[in-house]
């Protein structure tokens, strides 16, 4: 309890956090490779989820982690993987005149002004508890989920709404027409064909049934060819 | 909560700051989209430093729908990716200019 | 007096019927079914009339259904059974029967025959719901229905574009004169909240003054142009290229005297409101006289008829102003009975002449025409007001209003009487004595045998079949006995005025002469009206070309319309002209297309911003909520 | 907060606490390496028996120590990179595939409480409130190894591994959840109070008897599902489609080597053990177990240490004698059973287990009719749809004439097109000029490393 109840642990892992999450932050806007950015955008969820449970909202970290890393940056990896999008991005160039400098002048005004005006302000004292209380053993969960299915009921309902019509509209948008279908899939499998395997690979084969039993001694030959 | 309000209010304007950025810098709509994320979840810290501050555990139920909000978001502007994607064979923001003007 | 109803349905069943049927009808059939539901629908006025007198009330209103019903404001469509409605409906029908059964022999082998009388039983129901209606919305409704149905009949013969053109004239000229009728209504309905009659008769006293001179003022202007007072009265003699028995039915009997009756029927009101009284007394003892000159001086027989109904339609709004209602619903009765009758003789005349109706071309029909003649003869008495004849008698209670009134509208009262007696006898003696003029000189020397290769003028007059004389006999009779209605002689014998007193009112200006003042008002009457007749006699039964006496003023009506052409017509081409020409290509088409053009410079610079590049106005939505935040910050809003 | 309900920081912090926390990692650490070293050999032998031959049996006695050899040769064997990778990314990627492995464990209740040193503590590494989203959190951050890893080899055949496996392990969280969650409910319906997502607070909920655990009181299709979910979600066989062989010569794995090579290794059998603890722990009870009176707290860890083994054991046997699934059919295997009838098996369970009036348990079954209705006409459907696809006699022929028809498949979804890699796409930046018309310059960069390839591939043959 000594140590713990003590300002700094605190106090260090929110500037730890901080850092992870502005790193990652800057990661995402300054990588060019998009798969690069993503793990940066994961660094920057990770740093979000522990502030979470440093503001004792534990179960909105896990959830945190669960749908945006779980899920919506998996999602993000797909498809650049799907599309082969993951082509390194020029930072170096901008082809729009002035869009880079206008940015960054609006965002740093913006930053400037958020902060200018609330300085002062912040610590200032809102209305308590107008749901309830998180408080209690269980890191608010029950108050959570009293205050989601009652109070906001309506949003609640709404917003699953939001969610169906989501999944039906990116279903419509993938749905392929029947026709082109069959174009695209003789395409595919003339490519396939002509795909063979990549310098290097074809002795790679001999993959055995059992892979505990497998060696793996072809990569020392892949490995010279490869150093030669 | 040991660690002030104000300094939570502040990373999380950081991290909106950059994400405006970087959605309006970057030329990759896949970026663009996790910088949308990253406005989010500044969003989402202010909200629940909010909730941790006032005691009130509305603000943690305001994220939920943040997530939904986004998880919507992707899903469907992701969707919207694949079939450009599919007609254009590129997915940067500055080819996407048939709206002009 | 439930049977009430029956009353505008017969009329109402055979337009139907013949709107359904008249083409598989045929020719004399149409016409009799037309007949009948007129004639039962008179059968049902008079037992409604006999039941009525075993009535105890006064008013008996018999609701069919409610029409309107908008939150506090409803209207019913209810028919309302009084002395003054049921005055109305029995000569309305019985005038109506008579014209009809006329009307089959007259309008023989006319290519419409069926619509005629499709239109004549549409035109009879308007008028009874005119007539029976409980509120004035009803009113309305009849009003404006034989207005349409004499459109209709004025412009029967459309193929004539002065038929055609007189109809629409009459139109317009009532739909100018209907805005007073509808302002009064909105008058009505925003003081009174209700259309009833009953409810505008009890509210009349606790409403302000200036209120019930307006709506009677704005109701009066809608009966000028009905009855065609000055100076709306143009219309009335145009509307005289309708067939003969539109012109007896339409602008004799019935629907002229609609502007009477309403005026009667909101006499309540109107003996609240002395200055509209007097104003409607002016412009009728007006309308008596410049209608009375007019009519000296027209050639077509019609015309004259037609300005003599304008002239007696004055007596009459003389009799409404001054107060003596039962007077002008009495002149209004005989009216009915010896206008229709002249108008039929004369049609007989246009009958027997082929179409011919100038009078210049007439002459010495007496010798052929005879039964005509003296139909026509007990008209001119009956209108010219010699004793014992009905006109007598009516216009002489009139008079006795007027003198009552103001000596000023006595005496011209009296000098149109013998204006009238002389333009009557003036028709009289250029239609049936003097020469035979219709025997045209060019085939004088080929005698009978060759007329009928005289192109146009193959005229043979004789007297017309029996089933037309029929009519003319009655209304003959009718003209002759018609003052025992009212004879002034005993108050017992004044039949009418106890009738009707119950439902007018009574005017604080209206006196009761002495006997001695009535015995001399009546030979005054007299005096000029046989006056008159004697002159014209004198001078017309020898020659048949007068300039002297035809001014051109008169011929012309008092230049009225010509005025009106000039005044308005004109100038509103002219105005439209200005505004097709300069106003709308250069001003509006300006400001239209100059505002385009506008918006279209304004849209190629805009468009320019909309570059199409999400980054670039993903910039310009954050730019906007940066300056959203400085002004918020800068009012003090953070 | 976070410790949850471990008794031994309801005291004071102090040193001892600490180097008790510490001891208990570093003793999870161990043991979770031991045996997965261990399960190696466990499953070679067992594998070994069941195909009739020896199996591994020089290294030690019986071959117990045949994992620790081959161990020490890839950890000596050469470090490859491939030149098309992408370096970071490569190097990241068996580390955080075999992280998520180790941290799962951390909240898996091994046994009951015990005293050391006047400390009383719990078995296990830690008892956050969240104990079980936190498995499942891990579960779902595990994919990124799998992923990036193909990712970053800058060849074709790990990237389409990759793939498969981000769209299998994304699939079949969903039926995990949903039946995670069936158990959850019905613990915290049993035991009712706070920390219903802990995991120590499930197992307590289970431990009065064997009927209580919760493989009877779901009514087995969750666990079921659960067991068929975890299996697909380790990769393991018949679900192994991200390393099939066959296929896609070595999976996602297929350009790692030495010490990188065996931590994907060891993160996939930390996994099988880690999630068979987990069966363990939400379904039969955890540590619970008859004990006797001496070395109470020996026990519960040697019936927890049982139980994992019944799992190991058939898990092996599964693998050993099931044929790897078609992808298709793994697909309609997620979406259209486990998902909708773990769903429906969840409201049902929810249905019966609520009410508590006779009114509502009527209220109750009513619902309960019309979700079985529902979702059989639901599953009637997709069972009929799936028929189509997988019988249909030309789906078979062209799967049969060709083998690469399912891979074709699965590139069908990119509209096309190859996927390209990492080390490919950098081409296109060369071409400086024309920024603006990237897409033009991406295909027809494509198109001609499409002729480049069929030239090389008719030089080769």
């Amino acid at each position: 309890m000594m140590l713990l109840s003590a300002t700094y642990p605190d106090s260090i892992t929110f500037v730890l956090c901080a850092i992870v999450v502005v790193g990652g932050g800057l990661g995402v806007v300054l990588s060019n490779n998009p798969v690069r950015a993503a793990l940066n955008l994961v660094m920057t969820l990770f740093g979000v989820a522990v502030l979470f449970v440093e503001l004792s909202a534990d179960f909105l970290a896990v959830v945190q982690v669960i749908i945006y890393a779980g899920a919506i940056v998996v999602l993000f990896l797909f498809v650049i993987m799907l599309l082969g999008v993951d082509k390194q991005e020029k930072l170096g160039s901008e082809p729009l005149i002035l869009q880079r400098v206008i940015a960054i002048v609006v965002g740093l005004a913006f930053l400037g002004m958020i902060i200018g005006y609330g300085w002062g302000n912040f610590n200032s004292h809102g209305s308590y508890s107008v749901i309830g209380v998180a408080s209690g053993g269980d890191s608010g969960i029950v108050e959570l989920a009293k205050a989601t299915f009652s109070y906001y009921l309506l949003p609640f309902e709404v917003t699953s709404v939001l969610l169906i019509i989501a999944i039906i509209g990116a279903v419509v948008l993938i749905a392929r027409s029947g026709p082109g279908e069959d174009e695209v899939k003789e395409d595919i499998s003339a490519e396939i064909k002509t795909d063979g395997p990549k310098e290097g690979h074809e002795n790679d084969v001999s993959v055995s049934e059992d892979k505990v039993d497998e060696v793996r001694s072809v990569d020392f030959t892949v490995g010279e060819e490869q150093i030669v | 909560m040991s660690v002030d309000l104000s300094y939570y209010l502040i990373l999380a304007a950081v991290l909106f700051t950059i994400g405006l950025i970087g959605l309006l810098v970057r030329r990759n709509v896949l970026v663009m989209l996790m910088c949308v994320e990253l406005m989010l979840n500044a969003s989402n810290l202010t909200f629940v430093a909010f909730a941790s501050k006032l005691k009130d555990v509305g603000g943690q139920a305001d994220v939920f729908f943040v997530l939904v909000v986004a998880a919507a978001e992707v899903v469907v502007g992701l969707a919207i990716i694949v079939s450009i994607y599919r007609k254009r064979l590129g997915a940067t923001a500055d080819d996407l200019s048939s709206l002009k003007g | 007096m439930k049977l009430v109803f029956l009353i505008p349905a017969f009329p109402l069943l055979g337009a139907l019927s013949l709107i359904f049927f008249g083409r598989k009808l045929k020719e004399p059939l149409a016409g009799y079914i037309a007949t009948a539901a007129v004639g039962l629908s008179f059968i049902f006025s008079v037992v409604v009339w006999i039941k009525f007198l075993g009535f105890s009330g006064n008013v008996f209103v018999d609701h069919l259904f409610v029409w309107i019903n908008t939150g506090s404001f409803k209207v019913d469509a209810a028919l309302r059974v009084d002395p003054l409605s049921l005055t109305m409906v029995l000569f309305v029908t019985g005038v109506s029967t008579l014209i009809h059964f006329y009307s089959v022999e007259y309008m023989h082998k006319d290519i419409d025959f069926p619509k005629f009388f499709l239109y004549l039983n549409l035109f009879v129901t308007s008028m009874i719901i005119l007539v029976l209606g409980n509120n004035m919305l009803l009113t309305f409704v009849g009003w404006e229905g034989v207005g349409v149905c004499s459109y209709f009949l004025i412009s029967f013969w459309h193929e004539r574009p002065s038929a055609a053109s007189a109809g629409k004239k009459a139109m317009i000229v009532n739909r100018i004169a209907d805005v007073g009728f509808l302002l009064s209504m909105f008058l009505v309905i925003h003081y009174v909240h209700s259309l009833n009659y009953s409810a505008i008769f009890a509210a009349g006293p606790s409403l302000a003054k200036t209120t019930v001179d307006a709506i009677v003022l704005l109701a009066f202007v809608g009966a000028m142009g009905k009855s065609a007072q000055v100076p709306l009265y143009g219309w009335l003699a145009d509307a005289m290229e309708g067939p003969t028995p539109v012109s007896a039915l339409i602008h004799a009997a019935t629907m002229v005297t609609a502007g009477v009756y309403l005026m009667v029927r909101l006499s309540p009101l109107l003996a609240l409101s002395p200055d509209v009284a007097h104003i409607i007394t002016i412009i009728g003892i007006l309308t008596a006289f410049m209608a009375a000159m007019s009519a000296t001086a027209q050639d077509d027989i019609k015309k004259v008829l037609a300005y003599s109904t304008v002239s007696q339609l004055g007596y009459m709004f003389v009799g409404v102003g001054t107060g003596a209602y039962a007077a002008a619903i009495f002149l209004m009765v005989t009216h009915a009975f010896y206008k229709a009758l002249l108008f039929l003789s004369s049609g007989s005349v246009i009958h027997g002449m082929h179409d011919e109706q100038n009078l210049k071309k007439m002459g010495a029909l007496k010798v052929v025409m005879p039964i005509t003649a003296v139909a026509f003869f007990t008209g001119w008495m009956a209108i010219a007001g010699v004793p014992p004849f009905a006109g007598f008698w009516s216009k002489g209670d009139v008079l006795v209003g007027a003198f009552s009134e103001s000596w000023l509208v006595w005496i011209i009262g009296l000098f149109t009487a013998g204006i009238t007696s002389y333009y009557m006898g003036r028709e009289y003696c250029l239609a049936f004595l003097g020469k035979a003029r219709w025997i045209s000189e060019s085939s004088k020397g080929k005698k009978k045998s060759s007329k009928k290769e005289d192109h146009g003028h193959v005229v043979d007059p004789h007297e017309p079949s029996f089933k037309m004389m029929i009519p003319v006999v009655t209304l003959a009779i009718l003209a002759l006995v018609g003052g025992l209605l009212n004879l002034p002689f005993a108050s017992s014998l004044k039949f009418l005025d106890k009738f009707l007193t119950p439902v007018i009112a009574a005017s604080p200006s209206y006196f009761h002469p002495s006997a001695v003042n009535q015995i001399a008002l009546g030979v005054l009457d007299a005096v000029f009206a046989i006056g008159g007749g004697l002159i014209a006699y004198f001078i017309w039964s020898k020659t048949y070309e007068k300039p002297a006496l035809e001014f051109t003023l008169f011929k012309n009506a008092w230049y009225i319309d010509k005025t009106g052409d000039v005044a308005i017509a004109r100038t509103s081409t002219k105005l439209a002209e200005v505004t097709d020409n300069v106003i709308e290509p250069k001003v509006i088409d300006g400001a239209v297309i100059g505002l385009s053009k506008l918006v279209l410079a304004v849209g190629i610079l805009v468009r320019k911003m909309a570059s199409g590049f999400v980054r670039r106005e993903a910039l310009v939505i954050a730019g906007g909520l940066v300056a959203l935040i400085i002004i918020g910050g800068l009012r003090g809003g953070l | 907060m976070i410790f949850g309900m471990d008794p031994l920081f309801l005291g004071h912090i102090t040193i001892g606490v600490v180097i008790i926390a510490a001891v208990r990692v570093l003793v999870a650490f161990v043991v979770l390496l031991v045996s997965v070293m261990m399960m190696i050999w466990f499953e070679r032998k067992v594998i070994s028996d069941m195909q009739n031959r020896i199996g591994p049996n020089r290294a030690g006695p019986y071959g117990l120590l045949q994992s620790l050899a081959d161990g020490i040769k890839l950890f000596f064997k050469e470090d490859l990179i491939p030149e098309k990778s992408d370096r970071f990314v490569f190097k990241l990627a068996p580390y955080l595939a075999t992280v998520p492995a180790f941290l799962t464990f951390a909240v898996i209740p091994v046994g009951g409480n015990v005293t050391v040193l006047k400390h009383t503590f719990e078995l296990q590494v830690a008892d956050p409130p969240i104990g079980i989203l936190f498995v499942l959190a891990l579960s779902s951050i595990a994919v990124y190894g799998v992923m990036l890893a193909g990712w970053s080899s800058g060849s074709k055949y790990p990237l389409i591994g990759s793939v498969r496996a981000s769209a299998q392990m994304i699939s079949y969280e969903a039926a995990i959840s949903l039946s995670v969650a069936t158990a959850v409910l019905v613990s915290a319906l049993t035991k009712s109070g706070i920390n219903f997502l802990s995991t120590r607070a499930i197992v307590g909920a289970q431990a009065s008897s064997v009927l209580h655990w919760n493989i009877f009181e779901v009514g087995i299709i969750p666990f079921v599902i659960f067991m068929i979910a975890i299996t697909a979600e380790t990769n393991r066989p018949p679900f192994d489609f991200v390393e099939a062989e066959q296929e896609l010569v070595g999976g996602f794995n297929t350009e790692y080597s030495s010490i990188r090579f065996a931590l994907f290794y060891l993160a996939e059998f930390m996994n099988t053990i880690t999630m068979s603890a987990i069966a363990v722990t939400l379904f039969l009870g955890g540590p619970d177990g008859p004990g006797f009176h001496f070395l109470t707290w020996l026990w519960p860890i040697l019936w927890f240490a049982g139980k994992t083994l019944v799992f190991l054991f058939c898990y092996v046997w599964v693998r050993a004698a099931l044929p790897r699934l078609r992808y298709d059919q793994l697909m309609d295997l997620g979406w259209k059973f486990l998902i909708p009838i773990s769903l429906g098996w969840l409201l049902i369970v929810a249905a019966m287990r609520m009410p508590t009036t006779t009114k509502d348990i009527f209220i109750a079954f009513g619902v309960i009719l019309v979700l079985c209705i529902l979702s059989g006409v639901f599953l009637w459907r997709t069972i009929n749809v799936g028929k189509e696809r997988t019988l249909s006699k030309e789906n078979m022929k062209l799967a049969d004439s060709n083998q690469g028809r399912l891979i074709v498949d699965e590139i069908d979804i990119v509209g096309g097109r190859i996927i390209p890699l990492p080390g490919l796409a950098e081409i296109d930046d060369d071409d400086e000029n024309n920024e603006m018309t990237d897409s033009s310059v991406i295909s027809s960069s494509h198109l001609d490393m499409d002729s480049v390839e069929i030239e090389t591939a008719g030089d080769e043959k």
